[in-house]
């Protein structure tokens, strides 16, 4: 079985638990794995990516060399982990004098060289949607859902090339391979709010509740996202909003449970909550009718 | 002593992109290390490996050779021609067990006045490291 | 022969060169040369008593050669080497040695650009002393112009040159001339019409006697040199008779075919046999056979029946293409410029809203001539908008993701459209996004101001970050940095200025000429300052934004310059061309072939009786190419032989 | 009246330039009432007591043939150059090197290792290497000192002329021999029998246009007898190397090798050559160039075969 070098990330661990068993399930029933890398630790988060402090690199610069060891491809899942660990690898190759310092004190000489790749880019670059799609057993017709990019999947572009930071596709490309409709909304690549959440609630939060609203608005029944910070703030805004822990108006799940579904692996299994489920009822029982 | 060490390297600029270059580089000031003196020809067409040979066997430390960028050849295509002869005497090199990074071969065009500056950076510190090739000597010694 | 006396002149060029070069030191070692009987400096070589000084040195050391150490000889071999010609010498007794662009100027530690400068110096004695004197070749002109490209600069290069007594070929890809000037409204700062200032010079051209006017015709091919070029012209018929047709559009009305009209940007329609606008020139109908139902064989032939029900018949459906094989002594390229693709720009949704407009279609719809007669509305609706939003530098001065330069007539046409809107929409409101206005130019920053303050246009000093539809709306999301707020205005209508890129046949065009681009792909200049008017291939110049961005008075006046240039270099029947050319050695050349495929000159033959090389001197452009593969050494460069080479290389690697 | 006093030597070479001489059959004899031939130790028993024994300056002319590569060489030449009036380096091991000198692409410690070691053939348990001395009962051998570089014969002392081939082709050797001897003498350091332009000047095969979309080597083709061998893609040395071998190889279907040595204005045969079949490569981008630079095999063992030891570089890098 193919199998892809993959970093999970503290996140994956704790909060998102769902987002790693969701993927992990998904990849097995499209025929690949992900093999966790020996020794992994934390990205440093966006930290890492400041120009000025070298010590925030030196996490991203160690993972990615040991990573080195065992393959050339690193698979990751948090936008996070995805934006800081490319990045990380983009700037080694320059070998400049900070990397060298960085080098210097990891005891270890790391000048690019890994090729780090997103989920959805194994799923549309090396399986391809129309693979998916093949493989898809329960689709999900009918589900009108908005994906939300957020920033660090496709920023900075030039350095990301993942998709097109203004108009991408590549999500729901995905969602329309397992029967989804995807819904364009304005916002699906606006800032989520991210850290300031926790620090200035205030700026932070209505972000978040617009792109909430802007993808209700535009007709959407759930939003499928890629990173647990994003998940976290555009479900906590709602909450603030009025919406209660069990029911809230519009369900933020990770784009691999809905793939998990589709592909007919059980809800359990991709630790999607009833009120979660709900939306997916709604248009089953729609079928049925 | 390695510190000490300043190669010289030949350079044979083509007037019409990579000398010009060259210029550009100094009319914007730019800094680059003096090891390069560059000879000004037409063409890099008109550079033959056995200058090259002689240039290293005469005591060149290393020679850069600079022409157009493929397609923007004054002279249609003789950066062509040089790139023909510059590949077989890479292969030659090789056997004289002269290190490639001695003979370089850039396209530097006209409006590159900062890529001429950083190869001749680069290529300084290159040959700096690599060491004197004193060819002669060596010559001499392994008799 | 005895030894040659050399004197060596090294130049100060104030600080230049002595801030960091010491400049005594350089004499000093110069002077210790062998063959050197005399050295000194200068502050200004280059100067009138700079120039005396070597003159008169020259006579009373009684030099054979002189090396003069300074500038780049790009700057000013030509200079030195007239001052030596007139002290009598021959002038390739004279070379440069750069020791400023790639001396003084580049190196900070005065040691190191002291012995530099030295071996630099120490070069030029050895290639000067190996120098042979030469006589310049002279070649016959070919006191013939060809135009390539029949815009605004086009236009008024050929007249010139016409003007100037000489004939021209002015070649056009399209069906008329005109080029985009013929697509503008207005003009600014004056407001004028474009196409009445421009209509007048359009006839001027066709009415000619010494110019010959080639439309819908493509340079295939282009050989020979300055003064004797050789150019093959492809051009496509017209199908139509311009002497007989009197653009009574008869043929259009039962034409079947239907397809966007250029002219228009796609906004209006027009059919396969047409005229591309009403001033068109010349003026007549023309068939776009690409289009047309079928020619081979005959498909539809609606319009002919037209025609000659009309008694006109001026349409013959069996015309073939025609090939020119031009002979001309200069070539002058105005091929213009086209607009970035806008649906680049994803952020702001062109391509994707209807009513997200570049502006260029922005300017057809203010045009009477154009497909709303002039009245401003939506494309998406008809509708007349209300809330407009201009974007400067739409897809410009942004190297990471666009285009890195300013087209420089973006702040002023959009200050001019602005000001239209509100000028025929009085209730609408207009704003103006901008990085910062560049109204350099006469009469420019007063115009725009008006425009800001007579038509209260409002102007927001930021960037756009996206535009999207909203119920019928288009919403556009910016940054006011002046107030430091973060805009968003709901609009009717999205005008993007976006830049001008080379015309797309440039790059193709300019390895036929062998004239270089620069790293946008316009044609690069000889000099940037110097020489802007001339392509650093000999014969060939340069108008119009095919060179650089430019509005509308700079284009005519590179183009009158560029005419002039041509006229200077027609104005003698003869021109003299550097000897410095290849020479063959016959009694050493066994004729082996090796050099003959290599000339892309032809320069090189095998005579057919003494069985050698031959080079002719006309055709050779001393690129040297031949000389690096002479398994022989029996082919030689003059005035840069191997000998010469080697020498210099020693004098720089021997110390 | 006083004969001309020739002798012949040999250094490290294959005897062929003997033969060349030796071949000269009848004509050696016709000069026989011109020429005393006082020294050839290929031919007769002489010894190099003989030589020594004589006065300086008692040859006029000397013929020396092959390389210098080893001690005994050099003694031989400085003794032989002592003893004569005129010093040829004839054939091309003593012009250029030859053969021997592609020695120079390896060293004395490389050869000895195959030629003592290495080669199936050879027998040498204890692994013994030639020593210059040896300590045995009767007292001390000795044997030449081997050199690690191959040298010219005018590298190791002055040379008057030069005769190149491999071996110098018959009728040019007595045409040499009897310019050497009735004169006029040619200006010192000139090339005899040998053209002045290349052997394509001569080569009676039909020249299209020169070329190369592939090369070929001789074993995998048969070429066409017709045409010129460098446009059917085989490596011939021709157009940069000397003529007046009377291209006995192109004659046999074979292309030049380059014996003839390199022309007056050459700097470097080699190189040379080298620049001139790389300029016409069939190929225009830069994989396509690389494919043909790749197939070009040994190009010092192609371009310097007989010139590696006066070539610019003279020997890799040891």
């Amino acid at each position: 079985m193919q199998s892809y070098l993959y970093f999970p990330g503290c996140t994956l661990r704790t909060m998102a638990r769902d987002f790693d068993a969701s993927a992990k399930a998904s990849a097995r029933a499209l025929g690949f794995e992900l093999k966790e890398m020996e020794g992994w630790l934390c990205c440093g988060a966006v930290f890492s990516n400041v120009d000025d402090n070298l010590m925030a690199k030196a996490g991203p610069n160690r993972i990615l060399s040991r990573a080195k060891r065992d393959g050339d491809t690193l698979a990751t899942l948090c936008a996070g982990c995805y934006n800081v660990l490319k990045r990380t690898n983009l700037q080694a190759t320059h070998n400049s004098p900070s990397q060298q310092s960085i080098n210097a004190f990891n005891e270890e000489t790391f000048n690019g060289g890994v090729e780090v790749v997103h989920f959805l880019e194994i799923l549309r670059d090396r399986i391809s949607f129309p693979n998916v799609e093949k493989s898809v057993k329960s689709p999900l017709t009918g589900l009108r859902v908005g994906a939300y990019y957020g920033c660090l999947l496709l920023r900075p572009s030039g350095e990301m090339k993942l998709d097109d930071p203004h108009r991408p596709s590549i999500m729901e490309d995905l969602l329309t391979s397992i029967g989804c409709t995807p819904i364009d909304y304005p916002s699906r690549t606006e800032c989520c709010g991210s850290y300031l959440s926790v620090s200035s609630t205030d700026y932070a939060e209505p972000l978040a509740s617009n792109i909430v609203k802007s993808a209700r608005s535009c007709g959407a029944q759930l939003i499928a996202v890629s990173c647990p910070l994003c998940k976290y703030n555009l479900e906590t805004s709602q909450l603030r909003n009025g919406g209660d822990s069990t029911d809230y108006y519009l369900p933020v799940v990770y784009f691999t449970q809905l793939l998990g579904l589709a592909l007919g692996l059980d809800p359990q299994q991709l630790e999607l909550d009833p009120r979660q489920m709900k939306p997916i009822h709604e248009i089953q029982t729609l079928r049925v009718s | 002593m390695a510190t000490a060490f300043e190669p010289k390297i030949v350079g044979f600029l083509c007037r019409w992109c990579s000398y010009a270059g060259a210029d550009l580089a100094g009319t914007n000031r730019m800094k680059y290390p003096s090891n390069v003196s560059a000879i000004r020809v037409n063409c890099s067409g008109r550079i033959d490996p056995t200058l090259v040979l002689k240039a290293l066997s005469l005591g060149a430390d290393g020679v850069l050779i600079a022409g157009c960028h493929p397609g923007d050849c004054h002279y249609t295509n003789g950066n062509i021609k040089t790139l023909r002869r510059f590949k077989l005497l890479q292969k030659m090199l090789d056997q004289y067990g002269i290190d490639r990074k001695r003979v370089r071969l850039e396209w530097v065009s006209a409006a590159e006045g900062e890529k001429y500056a950083q190869v001749v950076r680069s290529m300084t510190d290159e040959v700096r490291t690599l060491g004197p090739l004193n060819w002669k000597t060596k010559v001499e010694l392994a008799a | 022969m005895p030894a040659k006396r050399i004197g060596v002149f090294i130049c100060h060029c104030g600080l230049n060169i002595a801030g960091t070069v010491r400049v005594k030191e350089v004499v000093e070692r110069a002077s210790k040369q062998p063959n050197v009987v005399f050295a000194v400096d200068h502050k200004y070589l280059c100067s009138e008593p700079g120039q005396t000084l070597i003159r008169d040195s020259v006579k009373q050391q009684h030099l054979d050669a002189v090396v003069v150490a300074a500038c780049s000889p790009a700057m000013h071999e030509t200079t030195f080497k007239n001052v030596v010609q007139s002290a009598g010498l021959n002038r390739y007794s004279c070379e440069i040695a750069n020791i400023r662009e790639q001396g003084s100027w580049v190196h900070d530690d005065s040691d190191k650009a002291t012995t530099k400068a030295h071996l630099t110096v120490r070069q030029s004695i050895e290639k000067v002393r190996l120098n042979e004197p030469l006589q310049p070749i002279t070649v016959p002109v070919t006191r013939r112009v060809l135009v390539i490209g029949g815009g605004i600069a086009g236009i008024r290069a050929a007249l010139d040159v016409a003007n100037g007594g000489y004939e021209v070929y002015l070649v056009e890809k399209s069906g008329t001339i005109g080029g985009r000037m013929a697509q503008l409204s207005e003009t600014f700062p004056t407001l004028d019409c474009s196409t009445c200032i421009l209509g007048p010079l359009m006839v001027e051209v066709y009415r000619h006697p010494k110019i010959k006017l080639l439309r819908l015709a493509r340079v295939e091919e282009v050989s020979g040199y300055i003064g004797n070029f050789k150019v093959r012209v492809h051009q496509e018929p017209a199908y139509v008779d311009v002497a007989k047709c009197n653009a009574c559009g008869e043929c259009a009305k039962v034409c079947p075919a239907e397809l966007p009209n250029e002219f228009d940007l796609g906004l209006t329609w027009r059919k396969a046999i047409y005229t591309p606008f009403s001033q068109a020139v010349p003026p007549a109908y023309v068939l776009d056979a690409k289009n047309c139902l079928g020619l081979l064989p005959q498909a539809c032939g609606e319009c002919k029946k037209a025609c000659d029900e009309f008694g006109t018949s001026c349409i013959n459906l069996d015309a073939w293409p025609q090939t020119h094989e031009l002979e001309v002594g200069a070539i002058i390229v105005s091929t213009g410029y086209e607009l970035y693709d806008a649906t680049k720009l994803t952020e702001y949704g062109y391509g994707i809203y209807p009513d997200v407009m570049t502006s260029l279609e922005f300017e057809r719809m203010l045009s009477a001539s154009g497909p709303t007669a002039g009245e401003i509305r939506r494309p998406s609706d008809g509708h007349v908008p209300r809330e407009i939003v201009f974007i400067q530098c739409a897809g410009q001065r942004e190297p990471e993701t666009a285009l890195p330069y300013c087209s420089k007539i973006c702040c002023m046409y959009t200050a001019r459209h602005a000001m239209m809107f509100r000028h025929k929409v009085p209730d609408g409101e207009a704003y103006v996004f901008y990085m910062d206005i560049r109204a350099g130019g006469k009469g420019y920053e007063e115009f725009v101001k008006r425009c800001q303050e007579e038509k209260g246009l409002l102007y927001l000093r930021g960037r756009v970050a996206k535009v999207y539809e909203e119920n019928n709306k288009l919403i556009v999301k910016g940054v006011d940095t002046l107030s430091g707020k973060t805009v968003q205005i709901n609009a009717d209508l999205v005008v993007l200025a976006v830049g001008m890129i080379p015309s797309s046949e440039t790059h193709d065009l300019a390895s036929k000429l062998k004239a270089s681009l620069d790293a946008n792909g316009f044609f690069s200049e000889a000099h940037p300052k110097l020489r802007p008017l001339e392509s650093p291939t000999a014969g060939i110049f340069l108008a119009g934004a095919g060179q650089a961005p430019k509005d509308i008075p700079d284009t005519v006046a590179q183009a009158s310059g560029a005419a002039s240039k041509a006229l200077d270099l027609l104005s003698s029947p003869t021109l003299e061309r550097e000897p410095t050319v290849a020479k063959v050695i016959g009694e050493l050349c066994s004729g082996c072939g090796i050099c003959i495929p290599l000339c892309p000159y032809t320069a090189l033959s095998l005579n057919p009786k003494t069985k050698v090389a031959e080079v002719s001197e006309a055709l050779c452009e001393g690129c040297g190419t031949c000389i690096a593969s002479c398994p022989s050494g029996s082919l030689s460069l003059r005035n840069l032989t191997d000998e010469q080479i080697l020498a210099m290389v020693e004098a720089m690697v021997a110390t | 009246m006083t004969k001309t006093k020739i002798a012949f030597n040999w250094a490290s070479s294959c005897g062929g330039c003997e033969i060349a001489i030796f071949e000269l059959g009848a004509k050696l004899v016709n000069l026989a009432d011109k020429v005393d031939i006082i020294f050839w130790p290929a031919i007769m028993d002489y010894k190099y007591e003989d030589l020594e024994a004589m006065p300086d300056g008692t040859i006029d002319v000397a013929l020396m043939n092959g390389a210098i590569q080893n001690s005994e060489n050099e003694h031989i030449a400085k003794v032989l150059r002592a003893k004569s009036k005129l010093l040829v380096a004839f054939g091309a091991c003593a012009y250029l090197g030859g053969i021997p000198a592609l020695a120079n692409t390896t060293n004395r410690d490389q050869i000895f290792a195959s030629s003592y070691k290495e080669t199936p053939t050879t027998e040498n348990p204890e692994k013994i290497l030639p020593q210059t001395k040896t300590q045995t009962r009767e007292g001390e051998l000795s044997i030449p000192e081997f050199y690690s570089t191959v040298k010219t014969l005018d590298q190791v002392v002055e040379v008057d002329y030069y005769v190149p081939g491999c071996p110098p082709v018959g009728d040019q050797v007595s045409s040499v021999i009897t310019q050497l001897v009735d004169g006029p003498l040619p200006p010192k350091g000139a090339v005899l029998g040998a053209s002045e332009r290349s052997l394509c000047y001569e080569c009676k095969r039909i020249r299209a246009e020169k070329k190369i979309a592939k090369i070929v080597r001789t074993y995998q083709t048969i070429p066409d007898p017709e045409k010129c061998l460098l446009e059917q893609g085989i490596i011939c040395m021709g157009p940069a190397t000397r003529g007046g071998c009377s291209s006995i190889c192109l004659d046999a279907n074979m292309p030049c090798r380059g014996c003839y040595g390199p022309l007056p204005r050459a700097i470097d045969q080699g190189g040379k050559m080298l620049s001139a079949l790389a300029s016409i490569f069939d190929a225009m981008t830069d994989e396509e160039i690389q494919k043909l630079a790749d197939s070009v095999v040994d190009p010092i063992g192609t371009f310097y075969r007989f010139s590696m030891a006066r070539s610019l570089m003279r020997r890799t890098k040891a």
